[in-house]
């Protein structure tokens, strides 16, 4: 009896710490072999290359494996749908008939040139361009992937409209309709990837495309592994694979720099920044200006000019770049001063001169220092939602305006788009979005500043503008499209409708001995190509 | 002759969840104005359950319940209680911790105050006035349990129901309340039950006793036939038992 | 006995549906919905048709009890339906998600039983000894620190200072240890208080005095007042499974840990519908089952206990 | 009797110490203004990150604030918004906990069934999804941690009930012809009160972890205000250029808590020894 | 009924810190029936918990003489040795004795086994019979709370007598049964003491039952010994003004 009672304890206390062991030691399995049997990466039929064993060797980088951070991870490598394609062209996997340089102007990459006679653009690949099964890319391959975007992505629905022809093995026309200057710049979105539609089996997990690296492990939303395509039509790959580890957070990134398990990653926080510029000898730091836009939209509805024009003349833009510590660039227009359609011209800070206009419109101040009319104080209702550093902007402005005498009142919403920008209930409502999405100005223009655009809550409506985004929408030479977007950036600047706060720099730190990781371009949906070297 | 409280075939069944106990089944009682009757019966015997039935706090199964001829049965305790006071074996636990004897004494009589009645029922009981002042965890619990017999005499109630309120005192507190029920019983023909499973304490007390087992009333007799004469198994092993406990 | 299972099934199943139309009004009235959160979580500007095409297409434009009423019938026939996210299938992603959480709970779970254990009936045991108030002031502090806190302080010395521990938990024992202490400071806190207590309780009662008083040997007398405590303590630890699933979402966002709690919190900022309301059948089924099971022990180990 | 009154003294002791250093906290959070010079919300750019130093006590964190003024109004935040969190859970648990205990039969089943759910579910996920849905801000995250809060208090007053209720004093009450309601109200409220009461210091240590974790997780206080969770969690980026802007509201957090949960304890040693 | 077993010589004890007995003495001579009789908070409880060894009983001064040596200061094997085998004790609450969660058979295997004895059921058998609990290999396999409370206590003075001890220590144990169980489990304790030959001292709130079993009284009051001597004595020639009162105070048949 008593031998019975001594056995229950015991195996009660042995089993609760057998069990804390095995299952750790188990564990291994179970995290990554769940991810891992789940997914059909190992088992598609046709994947020809056989999965390389990668040592992820802890110390220092291994000499050809390139690992960096993602801050994203979707749960398909689907190139058409969604955003997937921005991730599949940063693995190094897909790439586009163009391809976005520095300067923003598209260049050929499959693609070897694009004419545009009227409304007819001629499209010609260059030779020898391959996918990574040895099929090469014909024109027909092509149009047909223009038509699946067209079909399974909402953003793209408008390709349907245009008639595509194959000509030859190598050519290929779209007829737009009307004319339709901005085509070239819009193949080299990512989502314009091409995929061997004939030989992709799974498109989720393994597609078929023609970039320097080929899938070897994917776990959906979780870390992707790419090792070098054997035959790339472009030559040699330098990189033997690289590791993407699924990074949501900043900081987790900043750690893993630090102690050795990442080479380099992009969207660096000002955080991270501070404390790489403290050893450059241990990380370089490359800083662009990106195409991602800071800006806020003043209600012409609540506020009358005078209060709109007092208010972009106390938002000091240098200040608050200064707040955000290199992670912006004060901005002018929406667009990349050096960008021909970026000149424009924005009056400098002049407190004192705002102070003026509020008065000369019947504001006095009262007793706790702050601007009323008959009565009634001058509250800005600023909405706001917490990313990309919004957050910061807001109280930084809240802060201006309360030393030049205007009160505000910040509010947070989890959402933007369902509520203040859908409702218009705001004075001074703040947004991020990408203003400059292929090198051209029309896409920007066309959501912010046209009658009935959704971005336009804040009542902004100019005759004249509205002609001259017709004459944008069909000039087709760019030196007179690049006039007109700054005529019409100016007028919205002048009738105080925005205000431009910064330009989101793209920031990458990357080792010593690492490069080519696209940090000199602004775009975000660019990473690792063939010349991506570790040393 | 009337009864002052009378009680016919009455029957409670408590179910728990796996087997229903018969607590009573078709017990009568009657008690008569001035009379002292004692319940004697051991754990489980229906004793309590009895008095509760009697005073309206647990509703019997079947059967019914008089008052001076005028049926109460299934009347609850704020009816019952115009005519009869209860008085518990918990004797500190019989008034509120927060309460002094005051204020609890005050809160059982409907009509107003009157406070030279209450002195004087307190002389009877033989109790201070300034323990009027005190709180229930500061008296004995002799004390106490004369200050409930106080309370129920300021209530002006007709019967006094007593569940085993001596068992918890010591033998002398015992002694002191056994005296003071004597002593209302003759000066004030005071009518009372008093429930115990001390068959001794209840051949000094009681005039009559009811021995009651298992939910069955064994015999009801005057004290002088149940102590010398019984006539059940039962009472006889009763009261061998109680003898050889006893003095 | 059947019946009161199959009361005890339907009554489960009734809080279950319960449970589920409160959430899904909570979804309902909530601001923001998935379709929009897609179309923009790169940034780019959306356009009127297509934020309403995409609307059309999730379903959304549906009155609120017809969604509801169509989600229920699916999960009767078992199917989770797709995500908004990325019309992936809800089940798997669930299963996957659960699966870690379940592992690092798990582990957790049984780590800090194990110590609870061992220091809570040793502290009782030898009560104001030298370990005891060891014990007790460290169960004291624990119970004090939020996760959240140990984390930021456990990552910034051992991750950085020492960097002993890697910052990617990539699932083997190295990766493990960091989230596993973060978790399990607090519960030990927690246990070894609940442990300590009912130990103690158990010393007090009679039958210790009386096999004392029989002269029967100390670590008999030891083994019979763990064996009593027992019972109580997997009802302690059956309470503690909710609040572990719960704390485990602080620690799995902190670790990147592919838990079903970091699944929850993406889901509910990208409004996915499908996924949260899975989550909370899931929750529920999970807790009651602990709860039935916790009660089962309950009655075998103290056969005394009468449910009220 | 020596040593008895000796173990009752030094509780007593202890309570008073506990008790003063509890309100020591309070005032000083209380009196933030008159105690801190600089506003917590005035951002300064030129005295970003800056090291504790003379004028910033507690140095300032990534916008300039200085830290020590948002640690004092921070502390006002987050025990204020505990004591109203843990105050209404303790009304509206007390009110129902009475009901279930006195009445009991089906009201009683449902309640406490509900009761069982709301505990089971994990608290944090329930107050994510609710802080969530409801958008940021304090109250929402009150809202949030008070569904699941009210449940302890509810059980705490329910088995008090359920003995009060079967007390003689109460059936004598009942023969005095007293109602439901006064008797509820004289004598079975006042005499739960005591225990509840020191339930509900306890809960406070536990809800300022909830409320911080919160804060932490971004759904709890809206910036620029400040609040414990909410600094720590903005300030854990720059946890190695300055540390100082996430040790020192930690160091609050724990301390506080400590004492509330200390004082807790103390006053159950207290009102057993009483 | 000459030679004394157990001396206790003006001892004083203290139980949670507060003093309970100040000097008392008291000899309990071999195979007498000694009665303890005092009210509530008389400390006749603590005494008997002291010469049984309970530790939360703090002996302050005087000593507990027991086979020639002075068993306070006694500690560890030497003690426990004693605990079951020498001097027996039995709680008042009847569901005291055992570990209500476990069968009564184990728990008898793990008395026994505490003292290098082999559990035997005959020898068993022989002490249920005079306890009245036939059933025994029923009962054997029951667990305590399965069982009544007159059962109980039967068993607990069967679990003390198996171990054979020369003196047994009784604290009130039919306080808490009821008068005809009580007095059936009276009589069977009566029984077994003739023919084990055991001393056995016996506390009770109530004299009118020493009266009737006890060959000699001791009236604790306060923590005192008021009252000491033969039980005709004590009853009929009581000295001290407490024995007085209780003899008057106590309900006659």
């Amino acid at each position: 009896m008593k031998k019975r009672l001594l056995t229950l304890m015991m195996t009660a206390v042995l089993a609760l710490s057998a069990v804390a062991c095995t299952s750790a030691g188990t564990g291994n399995e179970t995290v990554t072999d769940g991810t891992e049997t789940t997914e059909a990466a190992e088992t598609s039929g046709d994947a020809t290359q056989e999965t390389v064993e990668i040592d992820e060797g802890n110390s220092g980088s291994s000499d050809k494996i390139l690992r960096t951070a993602a801050s994203f991870a979707y749960a398909s490598l689907d190139v058409h749908k969604e955003y997937y394609g921005w991730y599949t062209s940063i693995y190094g996997v897909s790439e586009t008939l163009f391809k976005m340089d520095e300067n923003m102007n598209a260049v050929p990459l499959l693609a070897e040139d694009a004419v545009a006679d009227g409304s007819v653009w001629t499209i010609t690949l260059k030779d020898g361009v391959a996918f990574s099964n040895g099929n090469p890319l014909t024109a027909d391959m092509a149009v047909r992937n223009l038509q699946r975007l067209a079909e399974v992505n909402e953003r793209f629905a408008y390709l349907a409209d245009f008639e595509m022809t194959a000509v030859d093995d190598k050519t290929f026309t779209v007829d737009t309709g009307d004319v339709y200057p901005t085509l070239r710049n819009e193949l080299a979105s990512p989502e314009f990837g091409m995929m061997d539609l004939d030989a992709t089996t799974d498109f989720d997990n393994d597609p078929i495309c023609t970039g320097p690296f080929v899938i070897s492990k994917f776990q959906p939303e979780g870390d992707v592994e790419v090792v070098r395509n054997e035959n790339y039509w472009g030559g040699d790959v330098n990189l033997a694979g690289a590791v993407f580890y699924y990074m949501q957070e900043d900081d987790p990134k900043l750690l893993a720099m630090q102690s050795g398990e990442i080479d380099c990653y992009n969207s660096v926080s000002s955080a991270a920044l501070a404390v790489y510029e403290q050893e450059p000898d241990k990380y370089n730091v490359v800083s662009i200006p990106g195409a991602r836009l800071q800006f806020y939209i003043l209600n012409e509805n609540t506020l009358d000019d005078a209060v709109r024009e007092a208010i972009n003349l106390t938002v000091d833009k240098d200040k608050i770049a200064e707040y955000l510590s290199g992670t912006v660039s004060p901005a002018v227009g929406p667009f990349n001063t050096n960008a021909a359609y970026g000149k424009v011209t924005v009056p400098a800070v002049d407190t004192a001169k705002a102070k003026e206009i509020l008065e000369a419109d019947g504001y006095m101040l009262n007793a706790d220092g702050f601007y009323e009319k008959d009565g009634e104080k001058l509250t800005i209702n600023i909405k706001y939602y917490a990313a990309r550093s919004l957050d910061t902007i807001a109280i930084l402005i809240q802060e201006q305006l309360k030393e030049v005498g205007i009160d505000s009142v910040l509010g947070v919403e989890e959402d933007p788009d369902a509520t203040y920008i859908a409702t218009g209930d705001f004075d001074l409502a703040l947004y991020c979005m990408i203003a400059d999405k292929a090198g051209d100005p029309l896409y920007f223009i066309e959501s912010t500043l046209m009658d009935g655009a959704y971005y336009d809550c804040g009542g902004f409506d100019d005759a004249h503008c509205e002609e001259l985004i017709g004459e944008l929408k069909y000039e087709t030479d760019t030196v007179k499209r690049a006039e007109l977007a700054n005529e019409i950036i100016q007028i919205a600047i002048d009738d105080n409708a925005f205000g431009y706060v910064g330009l989101f720099n793209s920031t990458t730190v990357l080792r010593p001995g690492v490069s080519g990781f696209a940090e000199t371009i602004p775009f975000d949906f660019y990473g690792i190509d063939a010349d991506t070297t570790i040393e | 002759m009337e009864h002052i409280l009378k009680g016919i075939n009455l029957n409670k069944t408590f179910g728990t969840k796996d087997r229903n106990i018969q607590a009573l089944k078709d017990v009568d009682f009657y008690i008569d104005e001035g009379e002292l009757l004692g319940i004697a019966g051991e754990s489980g015997s229906g004793k309590s359950t009895l008095l509760n039935v009697m005073s309206g706090l647990i509703r019997p199964d079947s059967g019914e319940l008089f008052y001076r001829e005028q049926e109460y049965t299934g009347k609850g305790p704020s009816q019952t209680g115009k005519f009869l006071q209860m008085i518990f074996q918990d004797a500190k636990n019989s008034f509120d911790p927060r309460f002094t004897m005051e204020r609890s004494l005050l809160e059982s009589r409907r009509k107003k105050t009157d406070r030279d009645a209450l002195c004087g029922i307190l002389k009877e009981v033989g109790l201070d006035e300034k323990l009027l002042k005190r709180k229930a965890s500061e008296l004995s619990g002799g004390q106490c349990q004369r200050m409930s017999i106080a309370r129920a005499l300021y209530s002006e109630a007709d019967i006094l129901l007593c569940d085993e309120i001596t068992s918890a005192l010591d033998v002398s507190s015992q002694a002191q309340v056994v005296g003071i029920l004597k002593r209302l019983n003759t000066e004030r023909k005071l009518t009372a039950v008093f429930v115990s499973h001390d068959i001794a304490l209840l051949s000094m007390l009681c005039s009559r006793i009811m021995v009651m087992k298992d939910g069955i009333e064994v015999e009801q007799g005057v004290v002088e036939d149940i102590v010398r004469r019984p006539k059940h198994e039962y009472t006889k092993l009763l009261i061998e038992s109680a003898r050889k406990q006893s003095l | 006995m059947i019946r009161n299972i199959l009361k005890k099934i339907a009554e489960i199943v009734l809080i279950l549906v319960i449970l589920s139309f409160f959430v899904f009004l909570l979804l309902y009235i909530a601001p923001g919905d998935p379709a929009e959160k897609r179309l923009t979580s790169q940034g780019v500007a959306i356009t009127k048709q297509v934020l309403d095409a995409e609307r059309e297409r999730l379903g959304l434009l549906k009155p609120f009890l017809v969604r509801y009423g169509e989600w229920l019938l699916s999960v009767i026939r078992g199917d989770f339906g797709i995500s908004f996210k990325d019309d992936m299938p809800v089940a798997p992603k669930l299963y996957k998600g659960l699966l870690n959480t379940f592992f690092l709970a798990f582990t957790s779970l049984s780590v800090s039983l194990t110590v609870s254990f061992i220091l809570g009936v040793s502290s009782a045991l030898r009560k104001d000894s030298m370990l005891d108030h060891a014990v007790r002031i460290y169960s004291f502090i624990a119970n004090s620190l939020p996760n959240f806190l140990i984390s930021v302080l456990l990552m910034y010395f051992f991750c950085i200072k020492l960097n002993i521990f890697p910052v990617i938990a990539s699932g083997d024992i190295q990766g493990l240890v960091m989230p596993v202490l973060c978790l399990s400071i607090p519960m030990t806190g927690r246990f070894i208080r609940q442990i300590r207590t009912e130990v103690l309780n158990q010393m007090n009662e009679d039958y210790v005095m009386g096999m004392k008083c029989r002269g029967v040997k100390k670590h008999y007398i030891a083994l019979n007042i763990i064996r009593n405590s027992l019972g109580h303590i997997f009802t302690i630890v059956a309470i503690q499974i909710g609040t572990l699933m719960g704390g485990s979402v602080v620690i799995e966002a902190i670790f990147r840990w592919p838990g079903i709690g970091k699944l929850v919190m993406d889901s509910i900022s990208a409004r996915d519908y499908p996924v949260i309301m899975g989550f909370v059948l899931i929750m529920g089924t999970i807790y009651i089952v602990v709860n039935t099971l916790s009660d089962m022990l309950d009655k075998i180990l103290d056969p005394r206990i009468e449910k009220e | 009797m020596k040593k008895r009154i000796s173990r009752k003294k030094a509780v007593k002791i202890k309570l008073v110490i506990m008790a003063a250093l509890a309100l020591s906290v309070v005032f000083l959070t209380l009196f933030a203004g008159v105690i801190a010079k600089n506003d917590p919300y005035q951002t300064c750019a030129t005295s970003i990150r800056t090291a504790p130093c003379v004028d910033y006590p507690f140095g300032t964190d990534n916008l300039g604030r200085c830290i020590f003024a948002r640690v004092l109004y921070g502390g006002r935040t987050t025990i204020a918004a505990t004591f109203a969190l843990v105050f209404i859970s303790f009304a509206i648990g007390t009110v129902i906990g009475m009901v279930c205990g006195y009445y009991g039969g089906l009201i009683d089943r449902l309640l406490m069934r509900l009761a069982d759910i709301t505990l089971g579910f994990p608290q944090m996920v329930v107050a994510i999804a609710v802080a969530g849905i409801l958008g940021g801000g304090i109250k929402s995250a009150m809202i949030a941690l008070g569904i699941t809060m009210w449940v302890s208090f509810a059980r705490l007053a329910r088995s008090h009930t359920f003995s009060i209720r079967s007390a003689a004093f109460v059936q004598t009450a009942r023969f005095a012809g007293k109602n439901d309601a006064y008797i509820i109200m004289v004598h079975v409220f006042p005499n739960l009160l005591a225990p509840v009461l020191t339930n509900a210091l306890t809960q406070i240590g536990t809800t300022m972890i909830g409320l911080s974790g919160l804060s932490f997780l971004g759904l709890g206080v809206i910036p620029p205000a400040a609040e414990w969770g909410a600094m720590i969690s903005e300030a854990r980026a720059y946890i190695q250029i300055a540390p100082w802007a996430v040790i020192y509201p930690s160091v609050a957090t724990i301390i506080t808590i400590i004492i509330f949960n200390y004082l807790g304890d103390v006053i159950m040693d207290y009102r057993e020894v009483r | 009924m000459s030679e004394t077993i157990l001396k206790i010589q003006d001892i004083s004890l203290t139980y949670e810190e507060c003093p309970v007995v100040t000097n008392l003495s008291l000899d309990v001579k071999r195979g007498e029936l000694l009665c303890i009789v005092g009210e509530s908070g008389s400390g006749k409880s603590t005494l008997l918990r002291a010469v049984c060894g309970d530790e939360s009983v703090q002996v302050t001064e005087g000593s507990i003489i027991y086979e020639a040596c002075d068993i306070v200061g006694m500690k560890g094997a030497e003690r426990q040795k004693l605990k079951g085998t020498r001097i027996g004790y039995i709680q008042q609450n009847p569901y005291g004795a055992f570990n209500p969660l476990r069968t009564i058979e184990a728990q008898f295997r793990e008395t026994l086994k505490s003292h290098g004895k082999t559990f035997r059921r005959t020898d068993l058998r022989e002490i249920f019979g005079i306890l009245e609990l036939n059933n025994s290999d029923e009962i054997l396999r029951s667990r305590p709370y399965e069982l009544s409370g007159g059962m109980n206590q039967r068993i607990a003075i069967a679990a003390s007598f198996i171990l054979r001890p020369e003196l047994l220590l009784c604290d009130e144990i039919t306080s808490a049964l009821d008068v005809t169980t009580a007095a059936a489990v009276m009589e069977e304790l009566l029984k077994l003491k003739s023919e084990n030959g055991t001393t056995i001292v016996i506390v009770t709130h109530n004299i009118g039952q020493a009266s009737n079993i006890a060959d000699r009284i001791a009236i604790m009051y306060q923590g005192k010994i008021v009252e000491f001597g033969e039980s005709e004595k004590v009853l009929m020639q009581p000295e001290h003004e407490y024995t007085k009162k209780l003899l008057r105070d106590v309900p006659r048949l």
